[in-house]
């Protein structure tokens, strides 16, 4: 019961106290955007430190390693870029809803050997051009749905099911493969692949539209808006009257859907259909997440953090082969400027009460 | 439709989960632009009438009306669809998107277009929620950096959004809304209550009788899952209201006022130039069995002081001296080890660890105390624990019992005897000890810091009222700013006029 | 609540033990497993192999044999296993078939295992095979999957009393002749394959440029013995000059990527690309297509159908075949001679228990013949099975 | 969400629920036993026993570590790589200090895992991230060295490991006494009430003055300690130590865990039911491939027996949220 509040009202009523309260609204005000300053230090360290920690980058290579700073060099790291850039705008909306997918490099593998087997090829008589765009991104959101229906209706944690699709999307690949690589053979389609325009591979063009396109259903859908509330407070979405695990389930497919364009832009350019092409993809991914802002426990970052994070990682690994460091000690440097990156960017974070895990 | 007919009226409405009877047979009836208040201690069964309302819950028996037809809700989007919303006490709005997502989450309307947000027309919408309750809030901002009751505000116009999508008469439940307020805060929400009386009704649920009898039409008392009365604000008195709740007749000694013993001269904590960035150069002393309340509005700095003394929070100067030694570990760790305990206001996130049991939290800060070497030794535990549920008198059916599965008042008891079962406690520092308790629960607590005092432990209490503030301290110590603003000698007959101490505050 | 949990638990474990129940109908057992770099070889360290004495002297059948010492098996007792890493690979693909069709011509069938690159599941495939029954009729042909693996390997058939080969992988310092059913240990001169492709292509660039070499898995001894072939290569000739050496970890993916960026560092410098398996060889070429550089030299070693494709168009100069198919039929060929009394595993010369076999340069001129990968059952016949031997490991 | 007002079961059912919960794990394994054996019928034999036990036990010490962190609410992905590094030395201590090569290296483990822990805990970064880099360092630096593995010589005490006692695989004797000690400690100490305490609700155990940085920092040593013994018994097994050690169990690792009925949000959990995790897993993953089932749907099967599992053993009712 509150002394503080109640002679205002019993006495003078609540309507004319409007003096009174106008005194403490300002101070209220003041007060509040002091917190909101400090709040907003360390949002835009979050925000902006990632992109610093790339500039610096750049700016260290372009220094040490002669070759780094010529425009080919860029035009390659934007090329190589590519496919774990539309992998990374996918696993960029599970992570938002504070879920994890391991089960990229399975779904991949099993998109990269429909595709290789639908384009004309040495295996069979297909011949279905770029439409077999669509089979693959179909396939790839199958998958990806098969993950959010699980982890929505079986209430089984992403963690396990995504570990356990990814089983299962590498043995399809292998059904697929059968001992027997199947080659691209259609020409013009793979010189569209890796033709240039602008000097910029098309990958990089398809990349670039892929991130466009996932920015748009981040910040102005409602399964992107409705991704981001879910990661920082899912119970009070679900009380608003929102259908969470639709949505949940529809995060997981699109994530399926930009895998599959990613497996078609890496067999487009291996010209081979391999299950073996997507290893490594989904650590990489979930890293340059993480690296760029997007952090997993959900409702945080987004597209563009993530692909920043991506950049980070391919310009790392692009200069630290430019700066002749020891094949062996490049992963070891990797890991180590990634955690340092990190700690870098969230430091002005830290605070006795915090809870990390 | 004439006027008589109630907004919203349930008959014989009951609900029972397992073996507990949470509602019986109860009748309650909301009429067209009312405030009625519901009071009612823990577990009388106003969650539980509220879920049931805003379709979180669906009853084993009864009738649900609305404006006279019948009606079920076997949903939240339901009830939202028959114009009824609730104001929940812990808020609901997700802090990372705007206000004006906020406000239409899950009812967008044609602010979304195929899954595409429309954000111009969104924004219009929520502007128009706004303006209902005459909120200046920007509609882009984010939430997360509004204040406390500017969300609460959002929440209100997020509550009335669903005036459009039915052609009701919103009722509006606000559940507790005032426990986590200010003074001024309160002031300005029931100006907005008195606003939404124009358009909708209100149910408004407080465990604070007085705000009830201000703002209340009618008032509703349940305990035990029945209606115990229906008054009007003019024909009752806080104290006849407080006996409804309870039942009993004990209410004249709630701060157990005849118990303050008088304390020792002997300094126990010193607190010596102590600068944080909340706080600067606060400098207090308490005496040995002396409790001191710390009054102050939000900002004021005295719950981070609080944090400060226990190490939880850095700390840029100054001593902190116990019993003539100058603490040094600056930790929760140190300070429990030289006999400082803190109990915390956020008892569900900060107080108690829901998924253990009573026992296990009970003797969390002093687990070497039931240990035999580094090993536990669970037979001694059981009997402690089993001791301090008896002396507290803490409703569980044993000590193996997860916490979360108590009632608030249990587990507040639980926390504090936390603290009481070390045996050498020198200072207890109790950041709003009785938020969210009923009275009976307050009550109880009260004379827990009474014995205390009395057995030598020094407390540093923060209270939301300021009465309780008074009511319990030897002394007052007022904040402001994070600065030490006024001290008030508050001895048991002479206890300093609240307005006195609210001067100070400002 | 209540009983929806217990319907979920209880068709759960149904559906369990049933999928378990069922899918046995196929015991044929063709292999696919998880990935692995694409055909990651070994050959044998570079020190000599100790062979210390008293070993030649061991007579057959030891102490830890379940069968009698010297009983040779009916023939249609013998039990063929065959494992490799991954059927995805056309290489080790290649070898189970020649596996196949060397059981098939004693009227026998091999089992397939592979294992996915994981050594803990190669050994524990391998053991829960030995684990039971009668195992002193089994031969098995493995491919371990490091040199760490060879040894448990060895242990698990010696206390079954298995005839085993192994190829590949084999730490230098352990000994076949230390074990009575060992037969053999069949390898590769890493180092000779690194130098007969360096030297074809340094010959095809005309004894001078730049070229960059793409490594394997670093871990590996046929990365490192196939690299210092290149070396030794690189030393007869002066006019070549190794502009840069990087990992690829056998994988086409990363040789891509990584020769991509090598491209922007060393430009039209590079004239050659050296690359220790045709995956990278491959992942090479597609770098060097899209860069549009065409006449630099690719070499690459495995001997994979679309190397052996490439390099009779003329797109790679050369590539090294170890003959997958005889591999995996001269194993099992060995063993099974083994198994029935053909041969006498303690009267077998030191260069027949562990030795090199011939590998085959393939260039433009002979790529035609190794179009298609095909046996000659006539080698599997007892008395030729060591016909290829070139030499003792070293 | 409102006075989020107990959840109210009745008692009786509750427990019954919460006892055929306990025992999914079990059940499952016996489901699993009982299918493996009705296409196998020796699945059940000594001899296949003798096996199983003795590849689950590196797995098991992997997970015994790994089920510590993830009951602190964190993870550690650097094990198997680091598994991997610490295998390369202690091949390489084996001839200066014998079986004390075993002591040097765990150590060595519990050494950097304070140090991922310090990292973690005091820059406060996700757990996820730190031990994110070092696997890549570990793996890395596991690679910088001429060899590509080191053999133990044959000679060494240590390889004594390798054999049975009365039958029983004496690495699984070593890895189920560690599995019981943990298990003990975590029981019988205010360690395992830290642990989950500071997995539950971090804050609240904070401000009871519970050690959360020493508990937190402890859990990722030990982890990371389990990794390097697990390393060794994998290089006891193959006689030799390499970078490729352990490679592939991290994932298996987690899977038997959180299968076993570990909350991978934290404060849940125990040894035990990391026993019964690791048991499934290892019947799942070599079950498989012994029973001769079509190689080809091997992973497919896999996959989904994964799936269908940690559905049947995760309580998904107890979760509010599932991430």
């Amino acid at each position: 019961m509150s002394i503080d509040a109640r002679p205002a009202m019993r006495s003078t009523g609540v309507g004319t106290s409007p003096r009174r309260l106008g005194i403490f609204a300002r101070r209220r005000t003041a007060n509040a955007s002091a917190v909101r300053a400090r709040a907003t230090a360390g949002e835009r360290v979050l925000k902006w430190g990632p992109l610093a920690a790339l500039a610096l980058l750049c700016m260290f290579f372009a220094w040490r390693a002669e070759r780094f700073a010529t425009v080919d060099n860029l035009k390659n790291v934007l090329d190589q870029s590519a496919v774990l850039s539309i992998a990374t705008v996918g696993i960029t909306f599970v992570l938002l809803l504070g879920a994890i997918d391991l089960s990229m490099e399975g779904i991949m593998s099993a998109c990269v050997m429909v595709g290789a087997l639908l384009v004309m090829n040495s295996r069979n008589a297909n011949d279905w051009g770029l439409f077999a765009v669509i089979p693959v991104v179909l396939v790839g959101a199958a998958f990806g749905l098969a993950n959010g229906l699980i982890t929505t209706r079986l209430k089984v944690p992403s963690f396990m099911t995504t570990v356990g699709m990814s089983a299962v999307g590498l043995g399809v690949a292998q059904l697929l493969f059968d001992g027997d690589q199947p080659r691209v053979l259609d020409r013009p389609l793979r010189a569209w692949a890796i033709g240039r325009v602008f000097g910029f591979t098309r990958a990089t063009l398809v990349a670039v539209v892929c991130i466009a396109i996932g920015v748009v259903i981040q910040r102005h859908t409602r399964l992107g808006r409705y991704a981001t509330a879910i990661g920082s407070a899912e119970d009070i979405v679900a009380l608003s009257g929102v259908n969470v695990r639709r949505y949940k389930a529809l995060a997981f497919a699109l994530a399926g859907a930009f895998y599959s364009i990613a497996a078609v832009l890496l067999f487009l350019k291996q010209g081979t259909g391999n299950d073996e092409l997507a290893v490594n993809v989904n650590f990489a991914a979930i890293t340059a997440a993480v690296v760029g802002g997007t952090l997993l426990s959900g409702g945080q970052g987004g597209v563009l953090q993530s692909i920043v994070g991506v950049l980070i990682v391919k310009v790392l690994e692009n200069g630290l082969l430019l700066l002749d460091v020891q094949p062996a000690l490049q992963r070891a440097v990797q890991g180590v400027i990634v955690v340092g990156a990190v700690v870098a960017a969230t430091w002005p974070l830290r605070h006795r009460l915090r809870v990390v895990k | 439709m004439s006027a008589a007919v109630p907004a919203l009226r349930l008959e014989g409405i009951s609900k029972r989960f397992g073996a507990v009877q949470a509602i019986t047979d109860m009748t309650f009836e909301v009429r067209r632009h009312e405030v009625v208040g519901l009071l009612g201690e823990n577990g009388a069964g106003k969650s539980t009438l509220l879920k049931i309302l805003v379709g979180l819950v669906e009853p084993d028996t009864g009738t649900m009306y609305r404006d006279g037809q019948q009606v079920r809700f076997r949903t939240v989007t339901a009830a939202a669809d028959a114009g009824i919303g609730m104001v929940y006490q812990e808020q609901s709005l997700v802090p990372s998107l705007t206000v004006a997502e906020n406000i239409l989450l899950g009812c967008e309307g044609h602010g979304v277009n195929a899954g595409v947000f429309r954000w111009r027309k969104l924004r219009e919408l929520a502007q128009a929620q706004l303006d209902k309750i005459g909120s200046n809030i920007p509609v882009r901002a984010v939430t997360s950096q509004l204040t406390f009751p500017q969300r609460q505000m959002v929440e209100i116009a997020k509550v009335l959004s669903i005036e459009e999508r039915t052609a009701f008469d919103p009722v509006v439940l606000l559940d507790e809304p005032t426990s986590v307020l200010d003074g001024p805060d309160v002031a300005v929400l029931f100006e907005q209550i008195e606003r939404l009386r124009e358009r909708a009704s209100v149910v408004l649920v407080s465990h604070r009788i007085e705000e009830v009898m201000a703002v209340a039409d009618r008032i509703y008392v349940l305990r035990n899952g029945v209606v115990a009365a229906e008054r009007r604000p003019t024909e009752t008195t806080t104290d006849e209201l407080r006996h409804l709740m309870i039942g009993r007749e004990d209410t004249g000694s709630h701060f157990h006022a005849e118990r303050q013993a008088d304390c020792a001269d002997t300094p126990r904590l010193e607190i010596v130039g102590l600068s944080s960035a909340h706080f600067h150069d606060v400098n207090i002393t308490l005496r040995k069995g002396e409790v001191v309340g710390l009054a102050g509005v939000q900002g004021s700095g005295r719950e981070e002081l609080c944090r400060a003394i226990f190490g939880a929070l850095k700390v840029d100067a100054g001593e902190i001296i116990l019993d003539g030694e100058k603490v040094k570990a600056r930790s929760p760790r140190g300070a429990v080890q030289v006999g400082i305990g803190y109990l915390p206001a956020e008892r569900r996130t900060e107080g108690m660890i829901g998924t253990m049991s009573v026992a296990e939290n009970m003797s969390l800060a002093t687990v070497g105390t039931v240990c035999r070497g580094p090993v536990l030794d669970r037979e001694r535990e059981k009997r402690v624990v089993d001791d301090w549920i008896e002396r507290l008198r803490i409703r569980t059916p044993s000590g193996s019992v997860p916490m979360r599965q108590l009632s608030g008042g249990n587990q507040q008891k639980v926390v504090l005897a936390r603290w009481l079962m070390s045996g050498d406690l020198k200072v207890l520092l109790l950041d709003h000890p009785t938020r969210g308790l009923d009275v009976g629960a307050k009550s109880e607590v009260y004379a827990l810091v009474r014995d205390l005092a009395a057995n030598g432990v020094s407390l540093l209490v923060l209270c939301d009222g300021l009465d309780e503030t008074i009511a319990l301290g030897h002394r007052v110590i007022v904040m402001r700013d994070g600065e030490v603003s006024a001290e008030f000698a508050a001895v048991r007959d002479a206890k300093p006029r609240p307005d006195k101490i609210m001067e100070h505050m400002l | 609540m209540h009983s929806r949990t217990m319907k979920r638990l209880t068709a759960g474990m149904l559906l369990v033990t049933m999928t378990l129940a069922a899918c046995g109908s196929d015991d044929g057992g063709d292999a696919a497993t998880p990935s692995s770099a694409a055909s990651t070889s070994a050959a044998p360290a570079t020190d000599a192999p100790a062979t210390t004495g008293g070993s030649e002297t061991t007579t057959a059948g030891g102490d830890d044999t379940t069968a009698p010492a010297g009983d040779a098996c009916a023939p249609e007792d013998v039990v063929l296993i065959g494992q490799v890493r991954d059927e995805t690979n056309p290489y080790e693909k290649s070898w189970l078939d020649g596996g196949d069709e060397f059981a098939a011509s004693v009227g026998l069938e091999q089992k397939r295992l592979t294992y996915g690159d994981d050594s803990t599941k190669e050994q524990d495939q391998i053991k829960q095979e030995l684990s039971s029954g009668n195992t002193s009729c089994y031969v098995l042909n493995i491919l371990p999957n490091t040199e760490g693996d060879t040894k448990p390997i060895a242990d698990a058939a010696k206390e079954a009393g298995a005839f085993l080969v192994t190829q590949w992988n084999k730490p230098a310092d352990l000994a076949v002749e230390d074990y009575d059913r060992w037969a053999s240990h069949i390898s590769y001169d890493g180092v000779e394959s690194g130098k007969l492709i360096a030297e074809t292509m340094f010959h095809a660039m005309g004894g001078e440029g730049g070229i960059v070499a793409l490594q394997g898995g670093l871990a590996t001894t046929a990365a490192k013995d196939r690299f210092a072939g290149l070396q030794e290569a690189l030393a007869a000739n002066p006019g070549i000059e190794l502009l840069d050496e990087q990992t690829a970890n056998w994988s086409q993916a990363e040789a891509l990527t990584v020769l991509q960026t090598l491209i922007t560092k060393h430009g039209d410098k590079i004239k050659g690309v050296w690359t220790a398996n045709d995956g990278m060889a491959l992942g090479a070429m597609e770098a060097l297509d899209a860069a549009g550089m065409s006449d630099v030299a690719v070499v690459g070693i495995d001997a994979v159908p679309e190397a052996v494709t490439a390099v009779a168009d003329g797109r790679m100069t050369a590539t090294v075949s170890s003959d997958g198919p005889w591999q995996g039929g001269v194993g099992l060929a060995i063993g099974y001679c083994a198994a029935i009394g053909e041969i006498d595993i303690a009267s077998l010369t030191a260069d027949n228990r562990a030795f090199y076999a011939n590998q085959t340069l393939i260039t433009a001129d002979n790529a035609a013949d190794f179009a298609t990968p095909s046996v000659d059952l006539t080698e599997f016949d007892c008395a030729n099975v060591f016909n290829r031997v070139s030499g003792p490991l070293g | 969400m409102t006075a989020t007002a107990t959840v109210v079961v009745p008692p009786k059912q509750r427990r019954e629920l919460d006892a055929l919960r306990r025992f999914a794990p079990v059940l499952v394994l016996v489901g699993l036993v009982i299918g493996l054996t009705l296409k196998r019928s020796d699945f059940l034999s000594i001899g296949q026993q003798q096996q199983l036990v003795e590849s689950a036990a590196p797995l098991l010490v992997f997970a015994t570590g790994m089920t510590v962190v993830v009951m602190c609410g964190g993870i550690d992905l650097s094990i198997a790589a680091f598994a991997g590094f610490a295998s390369l030395w202690f091949a390489r201590f084996v001839p200066h200090l014998g079986i004390g090569a075993l002591v040097a290296v765990m150590l060595l483990g519990a050494a950097i895992g304070t140090v991922q822990g310090v990292i973690h805990v005091k820059a406060q970064i996700p757990s996820f991230v730190v031990t994110l880099g070092g696997l890549a360092l570990w793996a890395g630096l596991a690679l910088l060295q001429d060899k590509p593995s080191i053999l133990i010589a044959s000679n060494s005490s240590v390889l004594a490991l390798d054999g049975r006692l009365v039958g029983v695989p004496r690495l699984a004797i070593l890895a189920g006494s560690l599995a019981l000690v943990t298990g003990l400690l975590m029981w019988a100490t205010p360690v395992g009430r830290w642990v989950r305490a500071v997995g539950s609700n971090e804050t609240a155990a904070y401000l009871s003055g519970v050690p959360v940085v020493a508990t937190r920092i402890a859990a990722f040593a030990f982890c990371t300690m389990c990794a390097a013994l697990a390393g060794c018994m994998v290089a006891i097994d193959q006689t030799n130590g390499s970078p490729g050690t352990g490679r592939t169990q991290l994932l298996p690792t987690v899977a038997a865990v959180v299968v076993g009925g570990t909350a991978i949000t934290g404060g849940v959990g125990g040894v035990g039911r990391t026993v019964v995790g690791v048991l499934i897993v290892k019947v799942l993953g070599t079950g498989l491939s012994i029973i001769g089932i079509g190689q080809k749907w091997e992973n497919i099967l896999y996959g989904a027996l994964v799936i269908v599992a940690a559905a049947l053993t995760i309580d998904g009712s107890k979760l509010t949220v599932v991430k």
